[in-house]
């Protein structure tokens, strides 16, 4: 008869831990100097997890500089991190912890497409705002979008119209790419192709592109047939360590010598630029959601210095992404005048914010914000940091690139 | 001569290049308590699994009841009421003993794929399974697991398995390998006893001389893999061959001497 | 030389060994008879430690190595050549020769494979050949002289006869009297004539424990002893 | 009587499990139904490899195609859960039936490299059919309608969710509970250790190997169908090995062949998860070190060694 | 078309690497009877230590094809000696769960150790550059790819047959107890077949670190696909995994470019059907490890 007592016991004291940590921060409703907690997700294990560690570094500086100038409302700010293991099915459990357990006031994060496609549904019954500040996916401020939801980073058609103003005015006509299998490459390829050609009619968008799967290392196969297909241009939405793979592959193959266009969705990203150095080549056409050296104002002036100095190395857009994002809910708390989940959406919609990209305003329709990538072609080595300079770098404004609330089929 | 119960009609099996059986035929009545004796490797095994359906023979016929079974599956051949034991114990160690006998019950009363009921409640199985186990004393140890059962009544399940598949004929193989002499001679009582109640046919192998002689109404010797001799136990204790074939045929003059 | 001492082996749940003991002395040839599951197999295997005996000693020259890995009891001096033979099948007749080959391990080398191959010329015409396409005869010799290899002073042989023709026995046969005049040998047989003419002393075992032991010669004297526990009646 | 133990065991927990939502903070209600569900998935494998010992790699295909019509249905046609449910377990047992009449002519090793080929099959083309599917991104941001049956339930409400949950694992290990202990599970046991001698008693093992095989994928589909709705959303990860992983971890974790085994193993799993991750994140050394101690000394799984205790075996 | 020649050249040096680090995985199974599923990320451990000797100790590439595998070796030595040979006799599951949790386990420390950035390790300066074959580029570290590919299939299958410890291997891997019988340590043998495994894995971490992005969970990918090219070319059947690299490397270098929309598919489908066809695999039966 111990069979029972002991499972119970098991169960009691998990559940009696569990519930004394619930409790303390559950009834965390607006105290003075109660701190004010935002819970974040990212993707902390596995193949890509350094865009958890950027984002990390990001959020820490810009609690650290909040907290050292007061806080927000005058509470200190304390930040709870979980792992999205890249699954959408574990994000959205770890949001529930992070609001009813840990007792978040705001939510914040996401780095892949799938994972905001399976936890942006969920959060309207969480009763928090989450701002999103990596994921590009269109439908989590289009089709999936919902009242609690935000994202401050670049999105694909932002990121896409602009790459079809820059493939526009090069004299390619004829384009390809080679993206991903999966979501995020194919609709990187099909917003380029309806983008481009509504400025251009007569460009050609080729039947065969190239879909490699994901993590797929090797791409040499891939590499060849586009050679051989002898387009004029090509959209490459490869990133991470795929694409680091790519261009080396790519280089030793001769492929940035054939004279085509070579335009990368998301090659800027310091960690591609760092470990690629100088093979990355000159002349193709980079972009990202946030270059360091692109915004001239004060407060990106201040983010790179600080984040250089205590990390060693440029921000990535990750970093921006999740330092913008604590700064955006700190205006919208500011705003709200509390931390009341209700009262920060509320403010958070159509509120303006200045971010190292310069002002952006969460637009009402859709609650995305007025932000526009980076195009730059890749010219010499940046000594300081060992990677590639973006010159002539152009940074799209939000607001040309944003297609409007109507196009996003969002309805609020 | 009524028709045999069991046919066995020039049978061979060949393992790379090699006859394991060789051209053996064996006609088994009903009723009839036969002994398969030889030396080691005499092919008496490979024998067995032919007609149980373990193996395809090579060639040759094997007929029971006048029904040609040759190349069966096992399960078939089973239901059919050929039912045989294993020189080593073969029984469900995780289950009871008398799990073990419903395991053959439940399969032959056709409620193999029953799922919607209790086999903890299947009151009618239950009991026949228990009277198959009082049968060869094993009543009290029903609902023991079978894996702590004593060497000997895992021996005596065995048998127990095999019976309560209602079969007509059983081949048993060395029923009492590694048996105490006093669990020896349990085993062979019953045996006698079952063969002695008429319903059914016995195929044994056996090393225990004692126990060949004890059992067999007739006994077919097997030497690599041939028919050896064949006969009343009377004829195969005084047949010179066979006394060769157990004792070593090498130098026979010299072993005499 | 071996000394085996109230030995009770498992076979799993089987009390296969229920009590044996031996003694074999240096130079010796020693013969087990019994029938069919009566012990001799696992009794060797006991031996090697390949099933090692829950209860009861072994002792060789001295050393008790009931509880030794079998490997280590191989280099202490005895080997064994396994009733089913075990070739390793896959390995020429010269790989299976090498891998027991216990060159480098100093010690007086009496075996070598070059030696053996002349020796046994048989051998040494299959020596590229797999293992496994070997005549039952053929792998009776290259289990022999594997065994050989590991430079043994105890022999100790499972059924070397089983299911060979006469020829070959014989063959077998002449090998172990050859061998006999430098190690000592241990045997298990189910032909009564082969252990006469090739052992000095016998054991028979029955049902897990040693039921008879005595001289040959005794034996052959009394073929009472022989009907009583190994013929058919 | 040792035998009443396990019924006394099930009250208890049954007790404890309705009243949870009263004692327990409120997060522990999603951690339950995740982990309720996830005992369903973990106990339908439990059918096939703990109590017919065939090893699978895919089981995966099964909760995913589960959650995959699931959610179509609602996303599309909105039809009421129940009838989404039914249509999932209807849609895992025939791809059940059809993968599993190639898989069990094969033993072992074998058949644990099949199941994985063909569950990956599924999962590439939950991936590559990007119209049907939605590719990476999966099928999200569908409505939870009614229950069916004229059952009036607020199913986004978590508590409601949660009980409705707790209903339908209890109704469905309850099913598969009666199955191991019929008749045919008195086969499939017997079959896990000895194939052979179950032919022997007339029986056509690979059949019942195959029938094993369907309800087990049967009661995936039903899990996978709770699960989407419960994550609103179904993706390719849920087909992926990795979570056909979690199944056989959870069922060795807490013992297999014991019917709760997997339940508790599957509560042992998620609680862990969710503990070290909240404390470290380097949640996989620690969880990796956890399991590799049990599979060192815990040889029979946490409950059976505790029931191998209790028992005195 | 002058591509074509290329592709193949390219499926070659996948399919080689790919057989360097499914071959050790199909010993260790093949020996020791334990699949494990760490074999990844031993090959993963091959890559990081090259990183961390030429990029941070600033030694020269070729060093680390020495020194790195050696490290791996030790470090397998110390998993088989204090946690995998205790369930040598147990189901196969229970090697399998305890080697899923040493992946868990190594996958962490490196991220702990190494942080979780994309690294890139240069070349040797003799082999960067590219040479045309039919018109079409290819670089020359693929030439080294296959080159150590092939040296890897001669140099083991010189082992297996014409060294005493590649007879070993085998004797042990079909018959334990004989091998022990003939005085053979097999405790140690299977000690030092594991760390062995270990070894080639990480052979192909080394050559793979100055092609391949080096990452946190680089091997967790490989392994699937590792376990692919076993069952293709057969369970301890050690020309079967050279086979089975070589099919697999088609599949690759072939599959995503002229069956796109059933390239993630065709992997798995040619698994299937060789388990339903031919279960022993393609080169599968009794014989050389």
């Amino acid at each position: 008869m111990r069979t029972p007592s002991i499972r119970s016991r098991i169960v009691r004291s998990a559940f009696a831990i569990a519930a004394a940590a619930g409790l303390a921060a559950g009834t965390a409703q607006a105290q003075e100097g109660e701190p004010v907690r935002l819970g974040a997700i990212y993707i902390m294990s596995g193949t890509a997890s350094v865009y958890g560690q950027f984002a990390e570094q990001g959020l820490e500086l810009a609690i650290e500089e909040i907290n050292d100038a007061g806080g927000i409302l005058g509470r200190p700010v304390e930040y709870e991190l979980q792992d999205s293991q890249l699954k959408a099915d574990v994000a959205i459990q770890a949001a529930r912890k992070l609001v009813y357990q840990d007792g978040v006031h705001a939510l914040m994060g996401i780095d892949s497409s799938g994972v905001a496609a399976g936890l942006v549904p969920t959060i309207p019954e969480l009763n928090r705002s989450l701002i999103i500040t990596h994921a590009a996916t269109p439908d989590v401020t289009g089709k999936l979008c919902n009242r609690n939801t935000f994202r401050i980073s670049v999105n694909i058609n932002q990121n896409m119209k602009g790459a079809a103003m820059v493939a526009a005015e090069t004299d390619a006509k004829r384009w390809t790419t080679i993206g991903p299998d999966y979501a995020f490459g194919h609709q990187s390829w099909e917003f380029f192709g309806n983008y481009l050609k509504e400025i251009d009619s007569s460009v050609e968008l080729m039947d065969q592109t190239a879909f490699p799967r994901f993590g797929n290392e090797d791409f040499t196969p891939f590499i060849n047939s586009v050679m051989d297909s002898d387009p004029d241009g090509v959209l490459i939405s490869l990133w991470g360590g795929d694409l680091v793979n790519f261009v080396r592959q790519a280089n030793n193959l001769g492929f940035f010598d054939k004279g085509f266009e070579v335009m990368m969705t998301v090659g800027a990203a310091t960690e591609v630029l760092s470990a690629l150095g100088k093979d990355m080549p000159e002349g193709v056409w980079l972009s990202t959601r946030y270059w360091f050296g692109a915004h001239d104002n004060p407060m990106n002036e201040r983010f790179v210095e600080a984040y250089a100095s205590k990390y060693g190395n440029p921000p990535s857009y990750n970093a921006e992404g999740a330092y913008a994002a604590v700064y955006a809910y700190k205006a919208a708390m500011e705003k709200a005048g509390s931390t009341d989940a209700d009262k920060v959406i509320d403010a958070l919609s159509g509120l303006t914010v200045m971010t190292p990209m310069g002002e952006v305003t969460f637009r009402e329709g859709d609650h995305q914000a007025t932000v526009g990538p980076t195009w730059g072609r890749t010219a010499g080595m940046n000594e300081k940091y060992g990677i590639r300079n973006l010159d002539p770098a152009r940074t799209f404004d939000g607001r040309d690139v944003t297609p409007s609330v109507a196009e996003t089929g969002c309805k609020m | 001569m009524t028709q045999p119960i069991l046919a066995v009609q020039n049978l061979s099996k060949m393992f790379g290049g090699v006859h394991a059986v060789n051209n053996v035929s064996l006609d088994v009545q009903f009723r009839e308590t036969v002994a398969l004796i030889g030396p080691n490797g005499a092919g008496k095994t490979t024998f067995y699994n032919m007609i149980s359906g373990r193996m395809k023979p090579t060639s040759g016929t094997i007929a029971f009841q006048g029904r040609d079974i040759t190349g069966m599956p096992p399960h078939q051949i089973s239901r059919l009421g050929i039912s045989r034991s294993f020189q080593i114990n073969n029984i469900f160690t995780e289950l009871t003993a008398r799990q073990n006998v419903e395991v053959a019950l439940t399969a032959l009363h056709g409620q193999a794929v029953s799922m919607f009921r209790l086999a903890s409640r299947n009151r009618p199985i239950q009991e026949e399974a228990e009277q198959v186990l009082a049968r060869l004393g094993l009543d009290d140890l029903a609902h023991q697991r079978a894996g702590v059962l004593s060497y000997g009544d895992k021996r005596l399940l065995e048998i127990a398995i095999v019976l309560a598949t209602r079969p007509t004929l059983v081949l048993l193989d060395e029923p009492t390998a590694g048996m105490t002499p006093e669990e020896t001679r349990h085993v062979t009582r019953l045996v006698r006893k079952l063969a002695d109640s008429g319903d059914y046919t016995f195929v044994v192998t056996e090393h225990d001389m004692s126990v060949v002689f004890d059992l067999a109404d007739r006994i077919l010797v097997m030497h690599r893999g041939q028919r050896l001799a064949e006969g009343t136990p009377e004829e195969i204790r005084n047949n010179p061959e066979v006394r060769q074939a157990y004792l070593g045929e090498e130098e026979e003059e010299e072993a005499q001497a | 030389m071996l000394s085996v001492e109230d030995i009770h082996t498992f076979y799993g749940e089987s009390h296969a060994l229920q009590g044996v003991s031996l003694e074999i002395g240096e130079g010796e040839v020693v013969c087990l008879l019994g029938r069919n599951g009566a012990g001799k197999s696992t009794t060797l295997k006991s031996i090697v430690g390949l099933t090692p005996p829950a209860r009861g000693r072994v002792r060789f020259e001295q050393r008790e190595i009931q509880r030794m890995a079998t490997y280590r009891i191989s280099r202490l001096g005895i080997a064994l050549v396994p009733e089913d033979r075990r070739i390793f099948a896959g390995l020429t007749v010269k790989e299976n020769l090498e891998v027991a080959d216990q060159a480098g391990r100093g010690a007086g080398k009496r075996w070598t494979i070059e030696g053996v191959l002349e020796a046994y010329p048989m051998l040494a015409e299959l020596r590229d050949q797999d293992g496994a396409t070997l005549s039952g005869g053929q792998q009776q010799m290259l289990a022999i002289v594997r065994a050989l290899m590991t430079e043994p002073r105890l022999l100790l042989m499972d059924e070397p006869n089983e299911g060979l023709a006469p020829v070959i026995v014989q063959q077998i046969g002449e090998l172990l009297d050859e061998l006999a005049q430098t190690t000592t040998i241990l045997f298990s047989d189910q032909s009564v004539p082969f252990a006469l003419k090739h052992a000095t002393r016998a054991y028979i075992l029955e049902k897990g424990q040693v039921a008879w032991s005595g001289s040959t010669r005794e034996m052959r004297d009394d073929p009472s002893i022989q009907e009583r526990y190994l013929s058919v009646a | 009587m040792k035998g009443s133990i396990p019924l006394v065991v099930m009250a208890a927990v049954l007790l404890a499990l309705a009243t949870l939502p009263y004692y327990v903070p409120y997060f522990y209600i999603f951690v339950a139904t995740e982990v309720l569900i996830m005992g369903l998935l973990a106990g339908s494998y439990n059918l096939i490899f703990g109590y017919t010992g065939m090893l699978s790699f895919g089981h995966a295909a099964f909760f995913g195609f589960g959650a995959y019509i699931t959610a179509m249905l609602l996303m599309h046609f909105e039809v009421p859960l129940l009838w989404a449910m039914i249509a999932s377990m209807a849609g895992a047992l025939v791809l059940a039936a059809i993968i599993g009449f190639f898989c069990v002519r094969l033993d072992e090793v074998y058949f644990a490299m099949l199941t994985l080929a063909f569950g990956m099959m599924v999962f590439a083309v939950a991936l590559q059919w990007r119209s049907l599917t939605n590719g990476s991104d999966g099928i999200s941001g569908f409505p939870l309608p009614e229950f069916g049956l004229g059952i009036d339930l607020t199913l986004a409400d978590p508590m409601v969710y949660y009980y409705m949950v707790l209903v339908i694992v209890v109704l469905a290990s309850a099913v598969l509970y009666l199955i191991t202990r019929s008749p045919f599970g008195l086969m499939l046991k017997a079959i896990s250790e000895n194939p052979e001698r179950v032919a022997f008693c007339g029986v056509n093992e690979r059949r019942h190997r195959l029938i094993a095989f369907i309800i087990a994928g049967t009661f995936a589909g039903l899990s996978g169908a709770l699960f989407a709705p419960f994550n609103r959303v179904a993706n390719p990860d849920m087909v992926h090995w990795t979570q056909s992983a979690e199944p056989v971890l959870m069922t060795i974790l807490g013992g297999a062949g014991y019917f709760m085994g997997p339940y508790f193993g599957a509560a042992v799993f998620v609680l862990l998860e969710t503990w070290i991750t909240s404390y470290t994140d380097q949640w996989m050394l620690f969880l990796g070190i956890v399991l590799a101690l049990m599979v060192l000394f815990f040889r029979r799984g946490l409950l059976g060694t505790v029931l191998d205790r209790v028992m005195g075996r | 078309m002058e591509s074509f020649a290329a592709s193949l050249l390219n499926s070659l040096d996948i399919a080689l690497l790919l057989f360097v680090i499914a071959v050790g995985l199909n010993i260790v199974f093949g020996v020791l009877n334990v699949i494990n599923f760490a074999h990844g990320a031993l090959y993963m451990l091959g890559a990081y230590f090259t990183f961390t000797i030429v990029n941070i100790w600033g030694l020269p590439y070729w060093p680390s094809l020495i020194i790195a595998p050696l490290a791996v070796a030790a470090v397998a030595i110390v998993i088989e000696r204090v946690m995998l040979r205790y369930v040598y006799d147990r189901h196969i599951t229970d090697s399998l769960l305890l080697t899923f949790a040493l992946l868990l386990i190594i996958d962490d420390l490196v991220l702990m150790i190494w942080g979780p950035g994309i690294q890139v390790v240069e070349p040797p300066a003799l082999l960067k550059g590219t040479f045309t074959v039919f018109g079409g580029r290819y670089p020359v570290y693929g030439l080294f790819v296959i080159f150590m590919g092939l040296v890897m299939v001669w140099g083991l299958w010189a082992l297996f047959t014409k060294t005493r410890a590649g007879r070993i291997m085998r004797a042990a891997s079909i018959d334990r107890d004989m091998a022990q019988t003939v005085g053979i340590n097999v405790p140690m043998v299977l000690t030092g077949v594991f760390a062995f495994g270990a070894w080639i894995a990480a052979i192909g971490g080394v050559v793979a670190a100055p092609m391949r992005a080096i990452g946190p969970a680089m091997g967790d990918k490989i392994i699937i696909e590792s376990f692919i090219v076993v069952v293709i070319g057969g369970l301890g059947s050690f020309p079967g995994t050279f086979l089975g690299a070589i099919v697999l490397g088609l599949i690759h270098g072939f599959g995503g470019r002229y069956l796109p929309d059933i390239s993630l598919v065709l992997p798995y489908l040619g698994m299937a059907l060789v388990l339903l066809l031919r279960p022993q695999g393609l080169m599968g039966g009794r014989g050389s490890a």
